[in-house]
């Protein structure tokens, strides 16, 4: 009798737990049938806990309900393909409209795209990209050529046209951050930046600790490094935190790719660490995704070449070619935040 | 005759220590042939405060080992406090530091009498205790914290300034680094010269024998399971206060270190064995390996593996001297 | 003494520890099916055949492991190396294959990554008979991760199921039913066979509970240890293989944490670290009910994060209850009058 | 009333499923050595641990000076003056010899532990027993008799008036048995009361004035020791009369069977020369790390050997490890049965069926029905008191574990058996037992070897007897020139150059 006491007790906690797991999550209760006016669309981001994530998939998440629609939002456990294909496999269970998904791997998402796709779901990658074969169009925050040129620009400005720099990645895995290095690498070949020396492509897998370690390592091994450029949300608020606790605010300049409310700590007038970064607005991005998949259900939008259509808020977006043989829509060219910009923008996001 | 093999005893005893530290300065030297600002006062200063946070948790798994028990959890708890106190340092429920720490422990050892009572009272075994108890502190850290990070300008500027000032020590040494060095010696002075620290050492060494001499032994455990979940609650406002931000996923995987710390110290998984000074060395050992790595241009994606080969190494090397003395302790004997 | 008859020993078992034995794995399979029962009634996607053989396939993958991982816990070790061997043995496939090899060779070499993995452990194990089993693969699990670091850095190697038949390991089917699904059940039977059938599953347990004993009745107990740690690391490439196919694609970081996911599999199916305990039935249906639970709170969208928290708190609540009915069961006879003897 | 300075009256203990204490009573002089005799599991050892207050009994009350107490915990009995030296040595090895004195009653000024002033106190202590190591030793250090003196002055240490011993001397050699009576006697003297268990009659007639017996659990009574006779003594422990303790057959000694040849291994034992023919029984003797048990274990392949020659029936073989030996028949009863001998989770038939499991087994898959039906004939030869053979060995008293592990190596074909200490912590009654057992293998021509302690087991059982000293062969008797005087020389032929030596493992 205790013992069917302590089972029904230990499985009521659980169900509790269930229950209080369940504000997290959507109701799944609809009937998600296409076409519907009850439809559902998921994001699935590339991890749980990074800011960066949470705006892209809150940006979802407003556009679709502002549609009408029911949105989920999924985070994988870990930041691997191996937990984004469980979640996938989940979503088309559900049978839900369209996914929206962040890669952890250009082609490991594959095959369980592919599935989805065939079960009649829309599905779209954002942010970084999937391979062309399991995507029907991808949403890019802004042209890789874009990006990589601010970059390369911020660098020779930052280091008065000539000197040492390097560049400090995240995980070496994500192919947004290689497509980037690689571009930048290409147009720094240009005359313009012969005098830039990249000295090292360093990566702090987006981990605190470990890109500290790594910037602490840059600066020892390079004592006449100019400027870090850090194409990361992770890994530029750490090389700022290093740079500004040990005092070398103006000597050695981090630049890159960075959270407003990450990185206001460390820009600002006078001596900063980081006097300039770019980013887009992640929120933009999941807005962007959410407006494609919604017209893709409609039927108004396949991906192709040429299409565009005019959003919920006004704008108009393309489909153009991407880089990998594939198409993409590009939302525009980065966004600069400076001295001047950085306060207000440290609270949206 | 016994005053041979007390001598022996005692050198075989010392050894581990000596050893150690013997082959931690071989690899310093080494890598300062390399690179010759690996032994300067910055590097070691950058090195010690970077690491303050593993070698103070290494001091709470200490414990645990040596109860003959092991935690798991400790990283996981270490987030979850860390990221509780900076919350509520954000929301402006306090605004000192020192309270902020407070809290963080307070959180911390809450995780860890969690911890020991399921030990001590469900009966279950540390490793699957923990493994079950790591999940769930992790899983609370993502949903008190909405998987949002603490920034840089949500602390106090004093709280940011700690980490990198030396005020605890009138300048002398970096405050992270003189919490370490003060819990070291607190702790030190704890196990050698308190009954509590004893009663730890006697409950790892023959729980049957405490028993029957009336220590108790869930007390000692459950004790020493919270001290060791304070211990990471500290360990998580040293490391909010090292970074200036709290993530959910901080402290990742650090349990593993931190045993690998502990083990290439000396301290027995068997429990009863171990020594701070030791667990000091293991843990300056493990902050060399991840520190000089970089440094000396060995490629990033060697260093996982340097990492285990160095493990493997110290516990092995370990053995065959342990085996050497043993073997030439019986050719000394006479027949 | 010759003067007294000697006595009769009957050859009939207590009741009392039969249902014992039985009582665990009701308890799990109680909960197996009260996660179905709830899964099936929360979502009603969940009794869909083929999406239901598409998500246990995923954790099939690691499921595998759990069988070796079984026999290390019986033995009284443990093994935290898997995972890494998983990412090591898949990493050299998909450096072989993309190196030139024909895919039937690059399937060897991950049997043999594997199997060399657990060997070495094996024999730093055996011959160091002094080092704790997850110090030792504390150690390794850092540097087979490290060398597939090292092998692969930043790149991925891929490609991979441009070999049909290689696709197919994982991905075809009989009618609804995966063949990867008909592998795990026939490995499964394989594995709790030997354990429980066999003079080598007995000598596990008989060194699961006292090493000394085995070595003095004559058990080769290193070179059991050697086989078992071997087995693992073979087994990790066959889960190497099965991943690799179901991917497509190999990084260095794949596969983490399984190690400590199989010891989870293990431990709720009843098989304490402790060693010498638990049975292998309970391991197979442990596997489903964690992985069908997963699935199950993915369904309705359970936090990933929560669904880990949930999966802990079973474990440790199902670990615990035994302990519970143990005292009070052990409070109940000591009430009932003794026979002297 | 104020006679006695401990009281127990009708106290009854039950743990599930068995009284283990069933209305016992008990009555301690101040100043006295009370002996406590019985079979193993009459209850001696739950007595001590109701008196120690480890073990709650549910009836009867205790007196101590007269007044009714009741001990919560093991601290209540220490404080109230009750120290325990149990049976097997409850030491902490990683710990000093200092710490293991005082643990739990450390000397402490402000919080801290006064190292100085404990190492001097416990040295004292040690200097008060005549031990010639320091308080700062490692326990594991110690030889058992060592140990056994830390516990002593462990108990001295807390200034106990009432000591108890539970077997102290058995695993103590006879001179060191000696140094322990010498040490019993002088804290009588000092007027502390001393209850004292063991095994050995011997210790009883030597130390004790008045012996209460146990037997099954219940009280038996309480007799002045210069009143009973052994025989009468033994027939209130046992419940019957035992004729003949050593009924040694007369036997055919036939073939050599095993020879060794200058066996030697570093630091234990060295130029080892001996040999055993089938139906003789060899006795091994000498004090406690002689290194008779290594020699054994060598033989068995637990440890390797550095030099020396093996021959088995005439043939020369190599043992590597303990498979090599089985496959030979050659069989090992260790001294220690529950660390090396039986896994006392399981029932006795899995227990006896392990070494010979292929045997049972088709293809190596096992077969349960045979392995039963073998394991239940096996037990019964040996007279295994259990009901079935699925009894877990833990249940078992210490004589009939030995007699399970007896049964274990006769599943295997043996030609050779060794024995080591085959009666250690066995009754009376059952040592009658296996010393039949013994004499019937003998006589169906198994050669065994006999490694004991017991001067009257040596000299009762063996046909041949080596002794040994110091890791060497000092003397070889026949039946003929046995004497309890040159074994004991023989023993200690070299004892007196290397006192602590002796000592040492």
């Amino acid at each position: 009798m205790k013992k069917l006491i302590a089972i029904v007790l230990s499985l009521m906690t659980v169900f509790a737990l269930v229950a209080c797991a369940q504000p997290a999550a959507a109701p799944a209760a609809a009937a998600p049938a296409a076409g519907d006016a009850s439809q559902t669309y998921a994001i699935i981001t590339k991890s749980a806990g990074n800011p960066y994530n949470e705006r892209e998939a809150s940006g979802f998440e407003e556009a679709i309900k502002a549609a009408g629609y029911t949105a989920i939002i999924k985070h994988p456990a870990e930041i691997t393909a191996e937990a984004q294909i469980t979640l996938i496999n989940e979503l088309v269970a559900q049978g839900v409209s369209g996914i929206a998904v962040a890669a952890n791997d250009k082609d490991a998402l594959e095959t369980a795209l592919k599935a989805a796709m065939t079960a009649g779901i829309k599905v779209v990658s954002l942010d970084s990209s999937v391979n062309p074969a399991s995507r029907m169009t991808h949403i890019n925050q802004a042209g890789v050529q874009q990006v990589a040129q601010a970059l390369a620009d911020a660098v020779l400005d930052l280091t008065k046209g000539e000197g040492d720099w390097a560049i400090l990645s995240a995980t070496s895995t994500a192919s947004n951050q290689n497509a980037w290095i690689e571009a930048q690498k290409e147009i720094m070949k240009g005359d313009k930046y012969s005098k830039l020396n990249l000295v090292e492509v360093a990566y702090g897998d987006d981990e605190y600790q470990k890109s500290v370690d790594q910037t602490q390592a840059l600066l020892q091994n390079y004592p006449n490094l100019k400027v870090i450029c850090a194409p990361t949300t992770v890994g530029i608020a750490a090389a700022s935190k290093v740079i500004t606790d040990a005092g070398l605010q103006g000597k050695v300049i981090v630049t890159g790719l960075g959270l407003p409310s990450e990185m206001a700590e460390f820009m600002g007038s006078g001596d900063v660490a980081c006097p300039y970064m770019f980013l887009w607005n992640p929120i933009d991005v999941g807005r962007v995704a959410a407006y494609a998949l919604v017209e893709m259900v409609n039927g108004s939008l396949t991906g192709e070449l040429g299409q565009s259509f005019t959003a919920a808020n006004g704008t108009t977006y393309t489909v153009t070619e991407a880089g990998d043989g594939g198409t993409e829509i590009i939302i525009g060219p980065p966004f600069a935040f400076t001295a001047d910009n950085i306060a207000e923008w440290k609270t949206v996001y | 005759m016994q005053s041979q093999m007390k001598s022996l005893l005692k050198k075989l005893k010392s050894s581990r220590e000596l050893s150690l530290f013997l082959v931690l300065a071989i690899i310093c030297v080494a890598v300062q042939l390399r690179n010759n600002s690996f032994l300067t006062a910055k590097t070691i200063n950058d090195m010690l405060k970077n690491y303050s946070t593993t070698i103070m948790l290494s001091l709470g798994m200490m414990s645990v080992l040596l109860i003959g028990g092991i935690d798991i959890s400790v990283a996981s708890s270490l987030a979850f406090s860390g990221m509780c106190a900076s919350l509520m340092m954000r929301d402006g429920v306090y605004s000192s530091t020192l309270v902020m720490f407070l809290v963080s422990v307070g959180i911390g050892m809450l995780c860890g009498m969690l911890v020991g009572l399921v030990i001590t009272q469900g009966k279950v075994l540390p490793i699957i205790a923990t493994l079950g108890l790591t999940n769930i502190f992790r899983g609370a850290t993502y949903i008190v914290s909405g998987s949002r990070w603490v920034s840089a300008y949500q602390f106090q500027s004093t709280f940011k300034q700690f980490a990198q000032t030396n005020t605890l020590s009138f300048g002398l040494v970096n405050n992270l680094v003189f919490i370490t060095i003060v819990c070291y010696a607190v702790f030190f002075v704890i196990m050698k010269w308190t009954r509590f620290g004893r009663r730890i050492y006697a409950v790892g060494s023959n729980p049957e024998a405490a028993a029957v001499s009336g220590i108790n032994i869930n007390g000692i455990k459950f004790v020493v399971y919270s001290m060791a979940g304070a211990f990471a609650g500290l360990t998580g406002a040293m490391y909010t206060a090292l970074y200036a931000s709290a993530q959910s996923d901080m402290g990742m995987g650090m349990e593993m270190d931190v045993i690998a710390a502990c083990v290439i110290g000396g301290v027995s998984l068997n429990g009863g064995q171990g020594s701070v000074v030791g667990v000091l060395l293991g843990a300056l050992t493990m902050a060399v390996i991840g520190k000089a790595l970089p440094l000396i241009g060995v490629s990033q994606f060697w260093q996982t593996a340097i990492k285990g080969l160095i493990i493997l190494t110290a516990i092995i090397i370990n053995v065959l001297t342990q085996r050497m003395m043993r073997k030439n302790a019986l050719k000394e004997r006479e027949i | 003494m010759a003067t007294q008859n000697k006595r009769n020993i009957v050859i009939e078992k207590e009741k009392s520890l039969k249902s014992l034995f039985l009582r665990w794995e009701t308890l799990l399979i109680v909960l197996f099916i009260v996660v179905n029962i709830m899964n099936a009634s929360i979502s009603k996607n969940y009794l869909n055949t083929a999406n239901l053989f598409t998500a246990i396939s995923t954790f099939l993958v690691k499921g595998f492991i759990a069988f070796p991982m079984a026999y290390i816990l019986v033995l009284g070790d443990i093994d935290l190396s898997v995972g890494s061997t998983v990412a090591l043995s898949a990493t050299l496939l998909g450096v072989s294959y993309n190196a030139g090899l024909p895919m039937g060779a690059a399937i060897v070499v991950a049997l043999l990554c594997g199997t060399l993995c657990g060997l070495i452990n094996g024999i730093i194990l055996t011959k160091f008979t002094e080092l704790a089993s997850m110090i030792v693969t504390l150690g390794t699990m850092t540097l087979y991760r490290g060398i597939a670091e090292m092998i692969l850095g930043s790149q991925s190697t891929g490609g991979l199921q441009n070999v049909t038949w290689f696709y197919n390991l994982y991905y075809a089917r009989i009618g609804a039913v995966p063949y990867i699904f008909i592998v795990f059940c026939v490995l499964a039977i394989a594995f709790g066979f030997v354990l429980h059938k066999t003079t080598f599953g007995r000598y596990l347990y008989a060194i699961g509970n006292n090493r000394v004993v085995a070595r003095y009745s004559g058990i080769p107990v290193q070179t059991i240890r050697l086989i078992c740690f071997t087995l693992v690391g073979f087994v990790c490439g066959i889960s190497a293989i099965y991943y690799a196919s179901w991917m497509g694609t190999v990084r260095f970081d794949i596969a983490t944490g399984y190690e400590l996911e199989a010891i989870s599999m293990v431990v709720l199916g009843g098989i304490s670290t402790a060693g010498g305990k638990g049975n292998f039935p309970g391991t197979v249906i442990s596997i489903f009910t964690i992985g069908l639970l997963k699935y199950g709170l993915g369904l309705i969208n359970v936090n990933s994060q929560t669904i880990l928290m949930i999966i802990g708190a079973i474990l440790i609540i199902v670990v615990t209850i035994p302990n519970i009915r143990v005292q009070k069961s052990a409070t109940k006879l000591s009430k009932t009058p003794a026979k002297s003897c | 009333m104020s006679e006695y300075i401990l009281e127990l009256c009708n106290i009854t203990k039950i743990f599930p499923g068995v009284k283990a204490l069933d209305g016992v009573n008990f009555q301690l002089k101040a100043g006295e050595i009370h002996a406590l005799m019985g079979e193993n599991g009459a209850g001696k050892s739950t007595f001590i641990k109701v008196i120690t207050g480890v073990h709650h009994a549910e009836g009867g009350t205790m007196f101590l000076d007269g007044k009714k107490v009741e001990f919560k915990s093991p601290l209540d009995a220490q404080r109230a003056g009750i120290a325990a030296i149990y049976q097997h040595v409850t030491s902490y090895p990683h710990l000093s010899v200092a710490e293991n004195i005082f643990m739990g009653h450390e000397s402490v000024k402000g919080g801290m532990i006064q190292w100085k002033e404990m190492h001097k106190r416990a040295d004292a202590l040690l200097q008060r027993l005549n031990a010639e190591f320091s308080s700062a030793a490692l326990m594991s250090s110690l030889s058992v008799a060592q140990q056994q003196m830390v516990e002593i002055a462990k108990a001295l240490s807390m200034d106990a008036r009432i000591i108890i011993m539970d077997e102290p001397t058995a695993a103590l050699t006879r001179s060191e048995s000696e140094e322990l009576y010498r040490i019993s006697e002088k804290l009588r003297d000092e007027g502390k009361s001393i209850i004292f268990i063991s095994h050995r009659l011997e210790d009883m007639y030597r130390l004790a004035s008045r012996v209460t017996v146990f037997r099954d659990a219940s009280y038996i009574g309480t007799y002045n020791v210069s009143e009973i006779t052994p025989p009468d003594l033994i027939k209130a422990m046992v419940g019957r009369e035992i004729k003949e303790l050593f009924p040694k057959p007369e036997v055919e000694i036939g073939k050599e069977v095993l020879r060794v040849e200058n066996l030697s291994r570093a630091g234990f034992f060295r130029d080892v020369s001996f040999d055993v023919r089938a139906g003789e029984i060899v006795g091994f003797t000498g004090l406690v790390g002689a290194g008779r048990t290594e020699v054994m274990q060598t033989l068995f392949g637990i440890e390797r050997y550095d030099s020396g020659k093996i021959f088995f029936e005439g043939k020369e073989i190599q043992i590597r490890r303990p498979q090599d030996a089985m496959r030979r028949g050659i069989g090992l009863l260790t001294e220690d049965r529950q660390e090396c001998g039986l896994i006392l989770d399981w029932g006795i038939g899995a227990n006896i069926t392990l070494p010979e499991l292929r045997k049972y087994a088709k293809h190596n898959v096992t077969n349960e029905a045979v392995e039963n039906v073998a394991a239940k004939q096996l037990a019964e030869s040996v007279d295994v008191k259990a009901v079935t053979i699925f009894d877990k060995a833990s249940s078992l008293s210490g004589g009939n574990q030995q007699k399970v592990v007896v049964a274990k190596a006769l599943g295997s074909d043996l030609k050779l058996l060794i024995m080591d200490e085959p009666t250690k912590g066995v009754d009376v009654g059952a040592k009658a037992a296996i010393y039949e057992i013994m004499g019937d293998l003998a006589k169906q021509g198994l050669a065994i070897i006999m490694i004991s302690s017991e001067m009257p087991e040596i000299l009762g059982m063996s046909d041949r007897i080596y002794v040994m000293c110091d890791g060497r062969v000092t003397g070889e008797l026949s039946r003929s020139s046995f004497s309890q005087e040159v074994i004991l020389e023989l023993a200690m032929a070299k004892h007196s150059h290397h006192t602590a030596h002796a000592q040492g493992e």
